[in-house]
């Protein structure tokens, strides 16, 4: 039963990692590519690692052994700082791209290229 | 369960594979930053994954390390594109 | 025997990245190019079962280098082969 | 004083939870213990003018705290649940319509700023491109501008999000 939700969870990380790569692979400018990687591999990364701490939950009952308490805290910190790191990256980037002259390519309303015209 | 993980992180080394392919198809610099930061990402499910698989609680420190430095690259990397170093 | 698989995708990837990093004219795309070949040969220590040697070429290769790659790059040229 | 000792105590508190399940004493052994306590207090002179730049121990306040990852887990997760469903489907169909638009936060703080900006990257199909430090407002990428966004000069950052009224969570628990 636990290990089924534990699968499925892996499941649910698989599929999202996937399709963030199929996005980056898909999408046509840097800011969409971004949208994809993003959101939807730290989604997945998140997804795996919940799996990982059902499976030592899992063992921690069964067992009873102060390792699998280990893995499930350590999984947890990985991940947290994987969401804080992952999302101050893609702003940098996204920052950067667009100081370096790259506009977003099909769009329909840009206001920051307005503003910096301006100037 | 251990052939679960196996597979799952066969399957992620395979999307890295795919990953690289934009990083070396992408035609400018910042399409290659987005893909190095797809793979760190990446990478440190792998790492978690693998740690279970191998049945090394310690790996796990490897992939903490891993996630909170592989940022700096992505920082610099930016840094300079944006002209700010 | 089933980790041979693992050990082929990711000494694939190393052979390719390297193989970018001697391609590629952009010194940037150089660099993250090289970024990749680190990240790839951390994960095969790792699977060596040598995670001390892991974190070091994950701390050196991929956080340091790059940003010590791009001051460097920044007192030169853009491009390969450029004259300035 | 206090921010050195705001700083050792979630030095302190990160240690622990590293080391959790080492020993007897509910989960630590006593050796952890006293090595954290030694490494909390260095840690926190080295780095407390860093830690605590403006000298406001506002986040210490245990209401704040004990809302943060109730945040994190509920309204936040929802919104990137239901985002990441929508982005997956644009991968698929690959129906894209971007565009970035200026979004007036309201925030106060630079912790409000750094926390919308993030939950902003992380939710409803938009990312944080620039920020305007002056007026405290962001440039923030759609990845499908709705209709009535696109002709506004300045939206307000409630109405990007679907279910949840996020700026106001950030602005219970920074500000």
């Amino acid at each position: 039963m636990i290990q089924t939700a534990a699968m499925i969870c892996l499941g649910i990380g698989i599929l999202f990692n996937t399709l963030g790569v199929i996005g980056i692979l898909r999408f046509p400018d840097v800011y969409t590519r971004l949208h994809a990687e993003t959101k939807m591999t730290t989604f997945g990364t998140i997804f795996l690692a919940l799996g990982v701490i059902i499976y030592a939950g899992w063992m921690l009952s069964g067992t009873n052994d102060s390792q699998y308490l280990t893995l499930a805290i350590h999984t947890a910190i990985a991940v947290i700082a994987l969401a804080f790191t992952n999302a101050t990256g893609s702003h940098a980037i996204a920052r950067a791209a667009h100081r370096s002259g790259q506009l977003p390519d099909p769009s329909v309303v840009d206001r920051l290229a307005e503003v910096k015209s301006r100037d | 369960m251990n052939d679960i993980f196996f597979i799952a992180i066969a399957v992620l080394g395979l999307l890295i594979l795919f990953a690289a392919l934009r990083l070396a198809i992408g035609p400018t610099a910042p399409d290659r930053v987005v893909a190095l930061d797809t793979i760190n990402t990446l990478v440190v499910g792998g790492m978690i994954l693998l740690a279970v698989y191998l049945g090394q609680t310690i790996f796990v420190d490897v992939a903490i390390v891993y996630a909170l430095l592989s940022f700096l690259g992505t920082i610099a990397i930016s840094k300079y594109i944006g002209g700010e170093l | 025997m089933i980790e041979i698989i693992l050990h082929a995708f990711i000494l694939t990837g190393m052979i390719v990245s390297a193989i970018l990093v001697f391609k590629f004219k952009d010194l940037i795309s150089a660099a993250v190019a090289f970024g990749l070949f680190s990240f790839l040969l951390a994960i095969e220590f790792y699977l060596l079962q040598a995670p001390d040697v892991a974190i070091a070429e994950a701390a050196i290769g991929a956080g340091l280098t790059t940003a010590a790659f791009m001051i460097a790059i920044r007192g030169t040229t853009k491009t390969e082969g450029d004259e300035a | 004083m206090i921010r050195l000792l705001a700083t050792a105590i979630a030095a302190f508190v990160a240690y622990l939870f590293l080391t959790a399940g080492s020993g007897t004493i509910i989960l630590w052994s006593e050796s952890e213990l006293i090595i954290g306590c030694i490494l909390a207090i260095i840690v926190g002179i080295a780095s407390y003018r860093i830690f605590c730049r403006t000298g406001s121990v506002r986040m210490a306040n245990p209401i704040r705290l004990i809302l943060l990852p109730v945040y994190a887990i509920i309204p936040l997760f929802i919104e990137m649940a239901r985002a990441n469903i929508d982005v997956a489907i644009r991968v698929i169909t690959g129906n894209v319509k971007p565009g970035i638009v200026r979004v007036n936060t309201g925030m106060k703080t630079d912790l409000g700023m750094l926390l919308l900006a993030n939950s902003i990257t992380l939710t409803p199909g938009t990312l944080s491109v620039e920020i305007d430090d002056a007026t405290k407002q962001l440039y923030v990428h759609l990845i499908n501008v709705p209709d009535e966004l696109r002709d506004k000069k300045v939206v307000e950052a409630r109405e990007l999000f679907s279910f949840f009224n996020i700026p106001g969570w950030i602005r219970r628990i920074a500000e």
